[in-house]
């Protein structure tokens, strides 16, 4: 007895209103209507052209003090001249170009560090969240050693040791973020791990590691992307924070951070020293946040819209 | 039954209003109490003699007396000591004030001005620091005493204004003098708790009680935090503030600026052990003479400090414009590059210059200002930042291999010229330029021979300081103007140009 | 049969609920359903996936997840039109006048709160007793229904029992407030044939003692033949057939119904013929076709179907049938015994 | 459930065991010495007599045995620069810190959850752009800058808040408020997501069905975000300590934070130890009890466990 079953498969395909072109053209149409990805990648990348082509945006050089021109207020204030669109800091030097220059080394800091802990911390979630036992337990108190050391005292006796350059201080702050994600990829893994599909997907015979890698971590970017947008901004101003103490980057080497904290003593005479950078922080997070929180929707398909 | 799972945030918020509850202290000063908010903060020892902190040396005169004191003008005034007269180059013998009683209620007597003396000036404590060496004390009777030095020093009264008379038991076992000081001063002392030092009147003051009942010293970091703590009155009087902060200060009614200047000073210390300093006065003249100091005082600086033109500070015994004293002037400071082998600075390893962050006001900002200057005529050098405890480790070494000079400032809190000369260019222990030169250590044994004031003040100006220019083991860079903020109810509060408190005077009118 | 002159539980009258795509599109999932359902009484909604029978239960509660509205059509319940009335009103009802079982036991109940919390909460919001006396209620609802140890029910988690006895557990809730109506959506889909014999007796139970009308959707015809009392065949949104169970089954009129009854296999049936399928697959509920929706697949087709939507013809007092062509159908001679 | 708490206490003492080998050897590199922090002017022959009085003359391992043997007997020394047990010290500067951070926590709670569930109920709207909008604001600011702005408004210009200090609870407002923002952000977006998400689910929808009003559908969406946020705050709170120094600075508020940066920077050895011991005991024990809350809230993480 055969099944010939009378349902044709042209004609599924045939049916016009299913788009089967293929999965790129989802992503791209995907991308382009949804209002959040569109503005969030326009200003993030905005920002990230200003950053790199710096030389283009501005022709001061971030590092030439002009001590007669010291905290000149910004343009559209009394006092303030074209020259200088958004004044000087406390050096006499343009402030927009300190910025400018100062976003390339936050930005790459804040992304290679996050990168790194990402990295670090989910192989270690993973690991610790799928096979438990005793490596979970070892890998999960190396997590409470690293939690258990109060960053300002690791930070001041390893920068003390070490000089501040770009690595040690993407290394730094990677240690710092670290097991923040191993703990959150470990509780999503112990919800997940016991869920009908990868149940499902062992009796099919995939192997730890596929299913892993395929099904559970797709689980994890939403919360990934959530967290590594949030840590990049904690980067710069734990950076600004170091600045107060003389630990990090070694002047006159413009950062976000350092800008801020030298900034910080003229908050009631110069605002714009220390309020402009952290409006380019801002900027710059609303647009990766705007940007990651619509591509959230994109990855994870509960949060997508039915229908 | 309600679930059990809700406790756990309830549980959490009770303990936070229950601790809430218990701690609320009422804030507002009354009246008789003074607080002044301190820049640098304090050690927990109250034995004076085993620390060299210029705060603790600025707020021990509240609580401790001295044998003399050095007064708003710079003399030599009476204060335990009544009168004293020099018997030899070697001794000195003072009579001391009697029916003087310490905070405990025992009477002051010669015995416990010879242990003080004896105790601070003994090599094994840090006090000795401030004195030319070992000092004997013989009693006479209970109220006269010879102190006889191991060599003639013209510094000895001087540096005495720095050594308070403590009590003989206090000073017999240490363990005793580090809880809590007894000494016969205006104040005495209640206790030290979060950063925060707590005196109250001694009723008994040889001199009259003072006006105020209570006093408090508290640490706070931030100069920012100073300010608006005196702003909103939490605080009476916030030392070390920025010129950025005067117009706060001025715009605010009730609140008054001090300006002084004071007998600290920021120097430009050159390794003179280490190459390519050692041995090359040319190369230190001719960064010297590279560094815009003007520029510095008037465009970073302006309100905070004063052009210095000499090794010492106005109000100095010994003071006077050093006339070899380098000023900015490129064309002169390239010359003597190439004079000292450099032409245009070729040759030169690449430098580096130590600043630490935190310590003194804006020491960053003229920091970059300095290297900038340097790299102007050519010479490879960087800034290097550091926090205050890796400074203090390094500062001495006399070739350390982070920096070549250095942004340090010197803070003596006494007038005697020794205690600048001495203590910053003699050989040994030769602390921040490593210099070792015997023309210096000689001419600097030579005014400290003389007894004849008239006659060392004119080998000091003549001689010591033009010698030592000359070498230029370091730049004194501005004399600091300290800027205080007072709160107006605060009446009688001045300023010494030592920075030493003296609180005797003051009181709050309402 | 209950005798038909009382006034009717609750009436429907040509319920449409359409769903506003983002896209645009309009999906008709119900389009223009009537039906009525006396006390006692148990409506059998059967039909394939996609026919709309789970958005018109969810329709009759006015709660329909967006982007799904109601357009059209009244819904009286005791004579109030429950579309009209407002949220507040609307929940009083909900739970305790007419009451809702979903189709999958292991997600209906909130996994981190206590059986009982979740009776208790309900209870609490229909009834102003006192906490004891809710939980009394509660113990009682569950013991009444042959449970053994309601106290360890009332104590312990969704997650310690099998899916089946969640949905026995379901059902107590569903009628803890003495509802009049319960509308049970699927709710022995998920579950084995033996698990689904004790549901559906307990349902039938609530009708003849308790006297709980019942709307039971399925697409299974032996649930519909256990339970119900009266059938209505739901395709592509609209209602083909409608009547008593019996003459719905013996003489069905509609082609989809008779095509339904003859793709049931029977176990008496001694010879063995090729199972009878009917041709194509469900219609797509974004743009239906103008005429009867179910001519592209019908056998008995004629040009009227293509053409024009066949009005629900009323064939005798409780007998409805949409099709221009009403078929002479007899399921005895089908079945050779 | 016992055995657990017992084998993760076991562990907890090894960790910091560990942990202070690990300061220890750091100590070691750390340039800087502490006798010159006291007595910066000495000459060498009284850094010698200090350092010997602090003990540091003795060599490395019977340093790291005999501050073993005073720790078990819970005698922690005497620090370098307050002259103070350093058991005292952090017993009078620790609840402080707990104050400004469930200060912190508290103001976040409140402010994030009824933003959380505004923006999560109203998608996609006007109200879910605004809360985006100041959750990315208040996480992008600085902290110290916000703290300045509180100060010069609420303190300076209103004087409603004392500008700074620690007294009673006035002096704790505004510093767990600058503190709270940044945990806001966090907050907000994930009660958001997570809300979302919970709300998709069919039991809400059973609850709704079943007439349950809708405050207690808000309530129970929450109780199901509850887990993951103690999560994200126990992970926020590494570097709320950290974060807190920048703040206890500005507020000249004297807790931990302050008191870990003068000792590192001051070389306060035994004070330096005495911090390391008591923060990482507070991660550990606050690990069991998120670990022991997963179970305790999630049946289902429950059932697997026993």
């Amino acid at each position: 007895m055969n099944l010939d079953t009378n349902i044709d498969n042209n004609t599924l395909l045939k049916k016009d209103n299913i788009n089967f072109k293929g999965k790129l053209s989802r992503w791209y149409r995907f991308l382009l209507t949804n209002k959040g990805i569109f503005f969030g990648s326009l200003i993030t990348f905005i920002v990230i052209f200003c950053v790199v082509f710096a030389p283009l945006v501005t022709t001061y050089d971030p590092l030439k003090q002009d001590i007669t021109k010291r905290l000149t207020p910004p343009m559209w204030q009394d006092g303030g001249s074209i020259e200088h669109i958004l004044g000087t800091d406390s050096m006499g030097r343009d402030l927009l170009t300190r910025i400018i220059y100062g976003g390339r080394f936050s930005l790459l800091l804040g992304l290679t560090s996050v990168l790194i802990a990402l990295m670090v911390g989910t192989l270690f979630g993973l690991i610790t969240g799928y096979y438990g036992g005793f490596l979970e337990n070892i890998l999960m108190r190396i997590v409470d050693i690293q939690l258990g050391f109060p960053f300002i005292i690791l930070v001041v006796i390893i920068l003390s040791i070490a000089e501040p350059t770009f690595w040690v201080l993407s290394a730094l702050f990677s240690l710092l973020l670290w097991p923040g994600y191993a703990r959150v990829v470990r509780s999503i893994l112990l919800s997940e791990k016991s869920a009908a599909y990868v149940l499902a997907a062992k009796s099919l015979g995939a192997s730890d590691f596929r299913i892993i890698i395929i099904y559970i971590a797709r689980n994890i970017i939403p919360s990934m992307l959530l967290m590594s947008t949030m840590d990049i901004a904690t980067i710069i101003i734990t950076e600004a924070m170091l600045g107060f103490v003389g630990l990090g980057t070694p002047p006159p080497a413009p950062t976000w951070g350092n800008i801020m904290a030298d900034g910080k003593n003229y908050i009631s005479t110069a605002w714009w020293v220390i309020t402009f950078p952290g409006v380019a922080i801002w900027i710059t997070l609303f647009g990766i946040n705007l940007f990651g929180d619509n591509l959230q929707q994109f990855v994870n398909p509960k949060l997508r819209k039915k229908y | 039954m309600k679930n059990m799972r809700t406790t756990i945030g309830s549980f959490i918020v009770l303990v936070f209003c229950l601790s809430l509850v218990l701690s609320s202290v009422v804030w507002a000063a009354p009246k008789g109490e003074l607080k002044i908010g301190i820049a640098q903060d304090l050690v927990g020892n109250w034995d004076p003699t085993q620390h060299t902190v210029v705060t603790m040396l600025q707020v021990e005169p509240t609580y401790f007396d001295f044998l003399v004191k050095v007064n708003i003008d710079g003399d030599l005034e009476p204060m335990l000591a009544t009168s004293w007269e020099n018997i030899d180059p070697l001794t000195w013998e003072f009579k001391i004030r009697e029916s003087v009683k310490f905070h405990n209620g025992s009477l002051l007597t010669s015995a416990d001005v010879k242990s003080a003396i004896e105790y601070a000036s003994s090599a094994k404590n840090p006090s000795s620091a401030w004195l030319p060496g070992e000092i004997k004390g013989k009693i006479v009777d209970d109220y006269t005493i010879r102190l006889i030095t191991d060599k003639p020093a013209a510094s000895l009264l001087y540096s005495l204004s720095m050594i308070p008379i403590t009590n003989k038991e206090w000073v017999n076992n240490p363990e005793k003098f580090a809880e809590t000081p007894n000494g016969t001063g205006p104040f005495k002392f209640v206790k030290f708790e979060r950063d925060t030092l707590h005196l109250e009147a001694n009723m008994d003051y040889w001199q009259g009680p003072p006006n105020l009942e209570k006093v408090q010293f508290q640490y706070i970091i931030d100069p920012s935090a100073r300010l608006y703590l005196v702003k909103t009155g939490q605080i009476q009087i916030a030392g070390r503030l920025l010129s950025e902060q005067i117009p706060i200060i001025e715009s605010d009614p009730n609140v008054v600026l001090e300006k002084n200047p004071i007998v600290e000073q920021m120097w430009l210390w050159f390794k003179c052990k280490k190459s390519p300093f050692k041995d090359n006065p040319t190369l230190r003249r001719a960064f010297a003479y590279a560094i815009d100091r003007a520029g510095i005082t008037k465009y970073i600086m302006y309100e905070q400090a004063k052009e210095s033109n000499s090794l010492l500070v106005p109000g100095v015994f010994g003071y006077a414009p050093a006339s070899n004293m380098p000023s900015y002037n490129v064309e002169k400071a390239k010359e003597l590059l190439a004079q000292a082998g450099y032409p245009n600075g070729q040759g030169l390893p690449p430098l580096k210059l130590m600043v630490a962050v935190g310590a003194w006001p804006k020491c960053k900002e003229y920091g970059e200002y300095i290297v900038e200057n340097l790299q102007d005529i050519g010479i490879p050098i960087e800034l290097f930042t550091v926090e205050i405890g890796r400074l203090g480790a390094i500062c001495f070494d006399e070739e350390p291999e982070d920096y070549d000079l250095q942004i340090t400032g010197w803070n003596p809190t006494g007038l005697e010229p020794d205690l600048f000369l001495r203590a910053l260019f003699y050989s040994k222990p030769g602390r921040l330029s490593n210099i070792d030169v015997p023309e210096i250590d000689q001419t600097l044994d030579k005014e400290l021979n003389i007894l004849d004031l008239a006659k060392r003040e004119q080998v000091i100006q003549n001689e010591t300081i033009p010698t030592i220019v000359d070498y230029m083991p370091g730049l004194p860079l501005f004399q600091t103007v300290e800027l205080k903020a007072v709160r107006q109810e605060v009446k009688g509060f001045k300023l010494l140009p030592s920075t030493v408190y003296d609180l005797h005077g003051v009181y709050l009118a309402d | 049969m209950p005798n038909n002159d009382q006034k009717n539980l609750l009436d429907v009258k040509n319920l449409k609920t359409h769903f506003f795509l983002n896209n645009g599109q309009i999906l008709r999932a119900v389009d223009g359903i009537s039906f009525s359902l006396k006390k006692g009484e148990c409506l059998g909604i059967v039909g394939e996936s996609g026919s709309g029978k789970s958005v018109t239960s969810r329709s009759i509660l006015n709660c329909v997840e967006s982007p799904g509205k109601i357009v059209d059509g009244e819904i009286l319940y005791e004579g109030r039109n429950l579309l009209t009335m407002s949220e507040k009103e609307l929940r009083k009802i909900r739970g305790s006048d007419i009451s809702l079982i979903f189709q999958n036991p292991t997600t209906a109940l909130d996994p981190l709160q206590k059986i009982g919390d979740q009776f208790f909460e309900t209870l609490k919001a229909h009834s102003s007793y006192n906490n004891t006396v809710i939980k009394e209620k509660v113990l009682e609802t569950i013991k009444s229904l042959g449970f053994e140890k309601p106290e360890v029910i009332y104590e312990s988690y969704p997650c310690d029992f099998s899916p089946g006895y969640i949905q026995r557990i379901m059902i107590a809730l569903a009628i803890l407030c003495k509802p009049k109506i319960v509308i049970a959506d699927e709710p022995t889909t998920t579950l084995g044939v033996t698990i689904q014999s004790q549901i559906l007796s307990m349902l039938d139970r609530l009708r003849t003692e308790l006297g709980t009308s019942i709307i039971m959707i399925t697409h299974d015809f032996g649930v519909i033949a256990q339970v119900s009392t009266k059938v209505m065949v739901m395709y592509g949104g609209q209602c083909m057939e409608y009547g008593p169970k019996k003459d719905l089954f013996l003489e069905p009129k509609h082609p989809y119904t008779i095509g339904l009854i003859r793709s049931v296999p029977l176990i008496e049936a001694r010879t063995i013929k090729k199972l009878y399928t009917i041709p194509g697959s469900p219609p797509e509920m974004i743009n239906l076709p103008s005429g009867c929706v179910f001519a592209s697949r019908c056998e008995y087709v004629g040009k009227k179907c293509l053409t024009e939507k066949p009005p629900l013809k009323k064939l005798n007092e409780e007998r409805y049938c949409s099709c221009h062509y009403p078929v002479e159908f007899n399921t005895r001679d089908e079945i050779i015994i | 459930m016992k055995q657990i708490i017992i084998k993760r206490l076991i562990i907890g003492l090894f960790v910091i065991l560990v942990v202070t080998m690990l300061t220890f050897a750091l100590l070691q590199l750390f340039p800087g010495d502490p006798a010159k922090m006291i007595a910066p002017w000495a000459g060498e022959e009284t850094l010698i007599e200090i350092r010997k009085s602090f003990g540091l003359d003795s060599p490395f391992h019977i340093q790291v045995l005999k501050f073993y043997q005073d720790a078990l007997k819970g005698d922690f020394g005497e620090s370098f620069f307050y002259r103070e047990e350093v058991r005292t010290l952090l017993f009078s500067y620790f609840p402080r810190t707990i104050y400004l951070t469930l200060g912190a926590l508290l103001m976040a709670l409140v402010i994030s959850i009824p933003l959380g569930v505004l923006s999560a109920l109203n998608r996609d709207s006007f109200i879910d752009r605004i809360v985006l909008f100041i959750s990315i604001t208040s996480q992008s600011l600085p902290n110290f800058w916000l703290a300045l702005m509180f100060i010069l408004f609420f303190a300076v210009k209103l004087g409603l808040f004392p500008a700074g200090g620690y007294g009673s609870w006035q002096h704790l407002f505004l510093p767990s408020f600058a503190l709270a923002c940044t945990l806001i952000a966090t907050f907000i977006r994930s009660i958001r997501s997570m809300m979302i998400d919970v709300l998709e689910q069919d039991f809400i929808k059973a609850s709704e069905a079943r007439g349950i009003p809708r405050l207690y559908i808000i309530k129970k969406g929450l109780r199901n975000t509850f887990v993951p946020l103690l999560t994200l705050f126990t992970m926020q709170l590494g570097y709320m300590l950290g974060g807190a120094v920048v703040i206890e600075f500005i507020f000249n508020y004297p807790g931990i934070g302050l008191l870990a940066m003068q000792a590192v920077l001051r070389r306060d050895y035994p004070l330096i130890q005495g911090l390391v011991v008591l923060i990482s005991t507070v991660f550990i024990i606050l690990n069991l009890l998120v670990d022991l809350s997963y179970t305790y809230l999630d049946p289902r993480i429950r059932k697997e466990e026993l």
